[in-house]
């Protein structure tokens, strides 16, 4: 058992809790386990409160800065003058309508569809550091976890086109297809350039790379990584079936698209997902790019030495530096990855839609051999620098001394921690 | 307990989907049901510690369903929902064959003793799985490196916990840290799969060549007819 | 509910195989059969894994598991490939229509 | 300061090689000039005219290196001359009496001499190598060169002739000066005559290359060389007797010229192989190599003082080497069969009787005629021919008493058989063309009977006036439009001066005519003269061979008749033709100049005789010294006269000979004259009276008949009965076998058809059946053959779990 099962600390608390209340034993089966489920829905709980209150911002956000874009106010009624609520509006709207099913459809596959996309979206949140160590699952493959199951949502997608039994719908969905199925390569190439220079898979290390001045981030290592990062955001922009590669939708030709025939709370999941997509692919860039939850200016570190030794005594194992600290990384990267997406609504309402022979272009004849091209370059970048300079970076510790300090550091933070907690 | 528990959601999940495809005669349920089935799979996987092929699972087996749903749509794309349906008889001969069959492999997999046999095979650090494991292994979130000279039992909770993808890319280069034949040898590592992987690698590019050359655009001889009579 | 052991995994295993080639043996939609080829490789691969948990080989089933999916996906893009190109000649995608061979 | 031989062989190999660049040229010519351009025969003139002033500048350098001391008297000139004359008076005196039983004396004599005079005598020629081809073991192959005065007059001699017919031709071909050259010899089926581009520039390619063809012979230093500018000349020869190629007779005439000569050269190979075998050496002369001197040909037979050193018995020959001992290896005296040696002798012999066209391979000469006038000029007149002498000549030396018996023999018949055919021939050029054997038959017997000044006397001469008759006959053929027959022409005189009268200094040169009581006359009168003194001195040594003295006198005198015969028909009396003489025409000056110069050099160039310069060059170069009275000591019992001085045998009879030969020659102009101007005779009454022998004469004594009988008829026959041995052994053979063969294969295809074909086939029918019983499995259902494999796999399961216990 492992990291799925990753809230250890709350568990361990709760274990702890209720053990020391009903004089049960720790290492109770039955105990374990309802401290587990206990721990499991808490934390459910709490990512889906944060996640799914994101898109609701995410749409608000969208409508407001259209409105800006095209010289008018977007919302104002609903909340206030800035219509903050307006989302809620439309969701509470949304849930009150009719769940219409069309004849023609296949009523299964058609009520499945949105559930998939997005349990896709949703999971990706599960292997994706909010600070640093927390993270729900803290899988070694992360960043391959988090391609794999955002791949997913593409399966809903063309599945409640097909059941549809619209030929909108079904354009839509085989457009989609087309579009994922060619878009993965470079946007996957475009992510393994960073993971190749941090040498793991773990968001967990490679967030704590990047610590320090933000000359540490990998968008600064070299300049193929610098190209890269725009890469990436093109080719993300593209697998969230953003404009101007919004051709699952494209309301001028296909009515909406995949889901022309939906309506209600199914149709609205479908936003949802797409919005929280958004933001995991704009979280992803900012932890491979960007430097994850680290400002760059240190204030972080200030924060944690501000804090250190504070509050120990509290329960047992907590450290409040470490805590604060935590708490303003995750201001840090939610703020990177909302103005990434915030740069993902602008393209959108400045830029029209490209033909779908055009997005097949771009993607294979210029983004694969542009990525192939980065890929191999910043492969040979050390190689070059190490002939030329004999070290692999140009100035600073090379990147292994950086993860071996911060190796040796956590392990001794954990095991001091695991031995207090014992 | 809870590994049990989601050991039979999965388990239900997966042959329920097996059979949910068998049964289906429509191309894009079937498709459905074979994602359940094999995304239940790589639940599977993790369950069974292995999460890079959890992980590579839901990756290319999505990726080739999506593939195999565009082309289902594709070629029986003459009507909506057009089936090609099984005649009954067929579909009871195939059943009471694959009755029979599963007879027989569930009778074989119950008369085997695995305990013994894996007493045969070269010993390997194992440890037992517990709890306690779980928890120390977790609890040292550090970057684990492989090639490090870690005692045998960190290794055996590297295992246990499921972080296999340095070990499973060393064995690629054809290094086996997690096998020593010889005690503290620096020499003595197992062989890997480097030769394999080389093998496979181009197997992929000979692969990739091939099917484009097979599906490359060809004018079918109906519209060459056509285009004839004009 | 028992310790969850090496035996359930290769029932899974077993049951997938069996899915797959009754699938294989059934349908006449060629994406069909393809689908049944998938479900026999993951039941296999599932057998693979299980031994490599609960046996003392070690990583050699998870690798070994790595190649059969890889070699699946090369196998699935080589067989959509004849497919097209069956669809092609015969205008359908029924496989039983594909008995040129036939004595 | 170099040495007078190497600047004589840089002269001659200037000579020598010029026309061969000119061949290469005027081959090539078409490649960067045109056809109607003439710049080929000014290339080959210049080619050849080059090569005459540098043999000349040879000859005089040689002349003035030696102070001219070959013209001088005999008994004036160095030690061995003064020698030879003493050595001649005591053979005069043993000469008076009884010839037979003196002969041993005289033999003894010369050995006596033999090893008083061991000391080397004065060189007399030069020799040296230019490049060695090839080593063979002890065989060398080189190209050498070997120079005495001999070589240094037939190089002035054949280059000034050939200088002059190159003149001549550049007029005579000039109708070849055209794009569409036609030909009207040549007769097409329909009715047409031939044509084809003008050949201007190859004549004289050709031309050029047989002019280099034979310096080669004359400048060659062993006998391989002179074998190989032998076969060159052959081939050069046969390129221009088949220059109208498209003629069949000149095709014809070609291939006879070409193969007679291989039958020659058939002998000449077998004599280079005895040779070869018996002396290890192709070389003329000694060959100085560092401090070894190795001795050549020559030196090996004859010593230093040109006698056969014979052993007792007669039967071997001791071989002396170069100081003019006799030569040992491994302690054992050389030796080399008399026989061998007599053998060896008739073998290059046998190359000349080809060349020179002497009994009996003399058929070919005529026919040679086919060549366009300046070829038989040259080739077979003046120069060709003329080779085979020379080759006789050179080889003096190795010719033992028997062998030059022989060849007297041969010249004789030669002579007469070709004289008597002149006699009845009407086409002016064969009348000169067997004129010409007749004339070799004369020099193959002064070789024969010890003239060997005389013979090659009789060369020089004869190649200068014959050539111009031929040019005089060429520029008559010219003139009159390609008539050759003597009896359409008649009164020519009056148009063609020129031509007329050079002709008639040659007619009177080869008449041998002379003003009676004095010894002036043209050249012919002095080389006549010359041979006709040694046949009757041989004669009168031996009186066995008288007829070697007979036929020479009577022919003479039919020499001179069938000369004026030719000179009358053609130039005396009336017009014959009208429509010949009406168009006939002098030719210009490029034509009629070569005829002055001939003429004035066919008069003149033997001025003197036997005390003149040419004759004094020509002998200064004998290495037999012809002083002495020399008896032969195998199967022939011949005394060979002596030549050199007051007091030779020669000397003695030449005013004899001399009156005689004369006497017939003009009985011979006289009977002409009265037989066709005159016509107090009716030639065609003799004709009828004797027309049996006239038939036999126009048809050239039947040789071709014979030939015809002897070879061609046998080979027939022989070829008759082969093929009946063929048709009714052989074949009959074959084909039973072939049907045995049948028979058998048919009962084996029986056998096959019904056996091994049924077996086979039975066997495939059954697998064609198992297989069609079978093919029922075989659905083509792919969901079939899964649903197979899974009940196989149950079957086997099913079977493993039943059979196997637990």
């Amino acid at each position: 058992m492992h990291g799925l099962f990753a809230a250890l600390t709350l568990e361990d608390f709760i274990a702890r809790t209720i053990s020391s209340l009903t004089k049960i034993p720790a290492d109770s089966d039955t105990l374990l386990l309802t401290a587990f489920l206990a721990a499991a829905f808490t934390h459910a709980g709490l990512l889906l409160g944060l996640f799914g209150g994101l898109p609701v911002f995410y749409i608000w956000l969208e409508r407001k800065v259209a409105g800006r874009i095209q010289d008018r106010l977007g919302p104002t009624r609903v909340g206030g003058g800035f219509g903050w609520l307006q989302t809620i509006a439309d969701g509470i709207k949304l849930i009150q309508k009719e769940d219409l099913v069309p004849k023609e459809a296949d009523a299964l596959v058609f009520r499945m569809a949105p559930y998939l996309a997005t349990i896709a979206s949703f999971a990706a949140f599960m292997v994706l550091p909010i600070s640093d160590g927390w993270i729900a699952v803290a899988a070694e493959c992360g960043a391959f976890l988090i391609l794999a199951l955002m791949s997913l949502e593409v399966l809903g997608i063309i599945l409640a086109g097909y059941s549809s039994g619209s030929k909108w719908a079904l354009f839509g969905a085989m457009r989609e297809a087309a579009q994922m199925v060619s878009y993965e390569i470079p946007m996957a190439i475009c992510a393994l350039i960073p993971l190749m220079i941090a040498g793991s898979l773990n968001f967990q290390v490679i967030g704590r790379m990047q610590s320090g001045g933000f000359w540490n981030w990998f968008i600064l290592h070299d300049p193929f990584t610098f190209l890269a990062f725009f890469c990436y955001f093109t080719t993300a922009t593209a697998s969230v079936k953003r404009a101007p590669f919004d051709l699952a939708e494209a309301e001028s030709e296909l009515v909406a698209g995949f889901h022309t025939e939906y309506s209600g709370f199914r149709w609205s999941i479908f936003f949802l997902a797409e919005y929280s997509s958004m933001f995991a692919v704009s979280a992803v860039a900012a932890i491979l790019f960007l430097g994850g939850w680290h400002d760059g200016l240190g204030i972080d570190s200030v924060l944690d030495s501000m804090f250190r030794g504070t509050g120990t005594g509290i329960i047992e194992g907590f450290s409040l530096g470490s805590y604060v600290a935590n708490v303003f990384g995750a201001v840090v990267l939610i703020t990177k990855a909302c103005l990434l997406v915030f740069v993902q609504i602008w393209v959108r309402w400045t830029l029209p839609r490209l033909r779908i022979d055009q997005v097949m272009t771009t993607c294979l004849k210029y983004l694969v051999p542009i990525s192939c091209f980065l890929f191999l370059a910043a492969v040979l970048w050390p190689l070059t620098l190490v002939t030329m300079f004999s070290r692999p970076v140009i100035a600073g510790p090379a990147l292994g001394e950086r993860a071996l300090s911060h190796q040796t550091t956590t392990s001794i933070d954990a095991s001091e921690r695991l031995g207090a907690a014992r | 307990m809870i590994e049990q528990l989601l050991f039979y959601t999965f388990a239900i999940l997966t042959c329920g989907g097996a059979v949910a495809v068998v049964a289906t005669q429509n191309v894009v349920r079937m498709a459905f049901w074979l994602v359940v089935s094999l995304g239940s799979v790589a639940a599977l996987f993790f369950l069974l510690h292995a999460d890079f092929l959890g992980a590579a699972q839901l990756l290319i087996y999505v990726g080739g369903t999506v593939v195999l749903l565009v082309f289902g749509v594709m070629l029986t794309a003459s009507g909506p929902y057009t089936t090609i349906k099984t005649s009954p008889a067929e579909g009871i001969i195939g059943g009471a064959v694959g009755l029979m069959l599963l007879m027989v492999l569930v009778s074989s997999i119950g008369s085997v003793d695995w305990g013994a046999i894996s007493g045969r095979l070269p010993a390997s650090p194992e440890s037992p799985f517990t709890a306690d494991s779980i928890r120390e292994a977790h609890a040292e979130e550090s970057l684990v490196n492989a090639g490090s000279t870690k005692a045998k039992t960190d290794l055996a909770a590297v295992q246990q916990q499921g972080r296999t993808v340095r070990q499973l890319g060393l064995s690629f280069l054809g290094l086996r840290p997690d096998r020593n034949l010889k005690e503290g040898g620096a020499n003595g590592l197992a062989p890997g799969y480097f030769l394999p992987f080389e093998i496979v690698s181009v197997h992929l590019l000979v692969v990739l060549i091939g099917a484009a050359y097979l599906a490359r655009a060809k004018r079918r001889a109906v519209s060459e007819d056509r285009v004839s009579l004009d | 509910m028992g310790e969850v052991g090496l035996n359930a995994y290769l029932m899974v295993g077993a049951v997938l195989f069996v899915c797959g080639v009754v699938c294989m043996a059934t349908k006449r939609n060629g994406i069909g059969v393809l689908m049944g080829v998938e479900l026999v490789l993951n039941g296999a691969n599932v057998n693979f894994v299980a031994f490599s948990r609960y046996t003392s080989l070690g990583l050699d089933g998870q690798t070994v598991a790595l190649f059969v999916i890889v070699l699946a996906a090369a196998e699935a893009a080589v067989a959509l490939a004849i497919a097209l190109n069956f669809y092609n000649n015969h205008l359908t995608i029924d496989v039983d229509r594909g008995n040129e061979l036939q004595g | 300061m170099p040495e007078t031989g190497d600047i004589l062989m840089f002269l001659l190999t200037v000579a020598w090689l010029l026309p061969l660049a000119g061949f290469v040229v005027e081959i090539y010519w078409l490649c960067f000039s045109h056809r109607l351009n003439k710049g080929a025969a000014y290339c080959a003139v210049a080619c050849i005219g080059i090569g005459f002033l540098c043999s000349l500048s040879a000859l005089l350098y040689w002349g003035n290196d030696t102070h001219w001391a070959a013209l001088s008297e005999p008994d004036h000139h160095g030690h061995a001359a003064s020698h030879d004359t003493g050595h001649g008076d005591a053979a005069h005196g043993a000469g008076g009496h009884d010839h037979d039983a003196h002969a041993g004396d005289a033999d003894q004599h010369s050995h006596d001499q033999a090893s008083e005079h061991a000391d080397a005598p004065a060189k007399k020629y030069y020799s040296g190598t230019y490049y060695e081809l090839a080593r063979f073991g002890g065989l060398r192959v080189s190209l050498d060169w070997y120079i005495d005065s001999l070589t240094l007059v037939m190089f002035t001699m054949v280059t000034f002739i050939a200088t002059c017919i190159h003149i001549f031709a550049i007029g005579y071909m000039h109708d070849e000066l055209t794009e569409e050259y036609e030909d009207h010899e040549v007769h097409l089926h329909n009715g047409g005559h031939f044509s084809r581009p003008g050949r201007f520039h190859r004549f004289f390619a050709y031309l050029s290359l047989f002019s280099f063809s034979m310096l080669g012979i004359v400048l060659s230093g062993n006998i391989f060389q002179v074998f190989i500018f032998w076969e060159l000349v052959g081939l050069s020869s046969y390129l221009l007797i088949g220059f109208y190629i498209e003629r069949k007779s000149a095709s014809t005439a070609a291939n006879k010229a070409f193969i007679m000569n291989r039958v020659g050269d058939f002998g000449f190979l077998i004599g280079m192989m005895i040779l070869w075998t018996s002396f290890g050496t192709f070389q003329f002369g000694d060959r100085t190599e560092g401090a070894h001197t190795e001795a050549g040909l020559f030196t090996m037979v004859r010593g230093h003082d040109g006698k056969l050193d014979v052993s007792e018995d007669g039967k071997q020959v001791y071989l002396q080497d170069a100081h003019g001992h006799r030569a040992e290896k491994n302690g054992q005296p050389l030796t080399i069969s008399y026989m061998l040696l007599v053998a060896a002798g008739l073998g290059v012999f046998a190359g000349s009787i080809g060349k020179s066209a002497q009994f009996p391979l003399q058929t070919w000469l005529p026919d040679a005629m086919e060549g366009p006038t300046p070829v038989s000029a040259l080739v077979h007149s003046a120069t060709m021919v003329a080779a085979g002498v020379y080759l006789a000549a050179r080889f003096y030396p190795v010719f033992t008493p028997e062998v030059l018996l022989g060849i007297a023999y041969i010249g004789c018949i030669t002579l007469f058989i070709a004289a008597t055919i002149a006699l009845v021939v009407t086409d002016i050029k064969r009348v000169l063309a067997y004129s010409t054997i007749s004339q070799l038959g004369y020099m193959m017997l002064a070789i024969g009977v010890a003239g060997w000044g005389a013979a090659l006397f009789h060369l020089v001469t004869h190649a200068f006036f014959k050539s111009l008759m031929f040019l005089c006959s060429g520029s008559v053929i010219a003139g009159c439009h390609h008539v050759q027959d003597m009896s359409r022409m008649g009164g020519l005189r009056h148009k063609m001066k020129i031509t007329a009268y050079t002709m008639l200094v040659g007619v009177i040169a080869i008449a041998g005519l002379a003003i009676p009581g004095t010894s002036i006359g043209l050249s012919g009168f002095y080389s006549k003269d010359a041979i006709v003194a040694s046949a009757l001195a041989y004669s009168e040594l031996n009186p066995g061979h008288i007829l070697l003295f007979i036929a020479p006198l009577v022919t003479a005198g039919i020499t001179s008749f069938y000369m004026f015969r030719l000179w009358f028909l053609t130039f005396a009396g009336t017009p014959r033709d009208a429509h010949v003489y009406e168009n006939c025409h002098e030719n210009p000056s490029v034509m009629t100049t070569p005829l002055l110069v001939l003429a004035v050099l066919a008069a003149g160039c033997a001025w003197g005789g036997e005390g003149g310069p040419l004759y004094r060059l020509i002998v200064d170069s004998e290495t037999v010294p012809a002083a002495a009275r020399v008896a032969s000591v195998g199967a022939a019992k011949v005394i060979l006269p002596s030549h050199q001085g007051h007091e030779s045998d020669v000397h003695h009879v030449h005013s004899t000979a001399g009156m005689l030969a004369l006497v017939s020659a003009i009985i011979g102009m006289t009977l002409a004259y009265l037989l066709y101007v005159k016509k107090t005779i009716d030639p065609n009454q003799i004709r009828q009276q004797f027309s049996g022998v006239y038939d036999f004469l126009v048809d050239k004594w039947r040789f071709d008949s014979l030939y015809d009988a002897m070879f061609v008829a046998p080979v027939h026959i022989i070829s008759a009965w082969c093929v009946s041995f063929d048709k009714g052994v052989l074949d009959p053979i074959l084909h039973s076998a072939a049907n045995l063969t049948v028979l058998t294969s048919k009962w084996d295809r029986a056998f096959d058809e019904t056996f091994v074909d049924g077996l086979v086939n039975l066997v495939g029918t059954v697998t064609y059946n198992v297989g069609n019983s079978l093919k029922v499995i075989q659905t083509g259902r792919l969901r079939q053959y899964v649903m197979w494999i899974a009940v196989g796999v149950i079957v086997l399961f099913g079977a493993l779990f039943t059979t196997i216990p637990k």
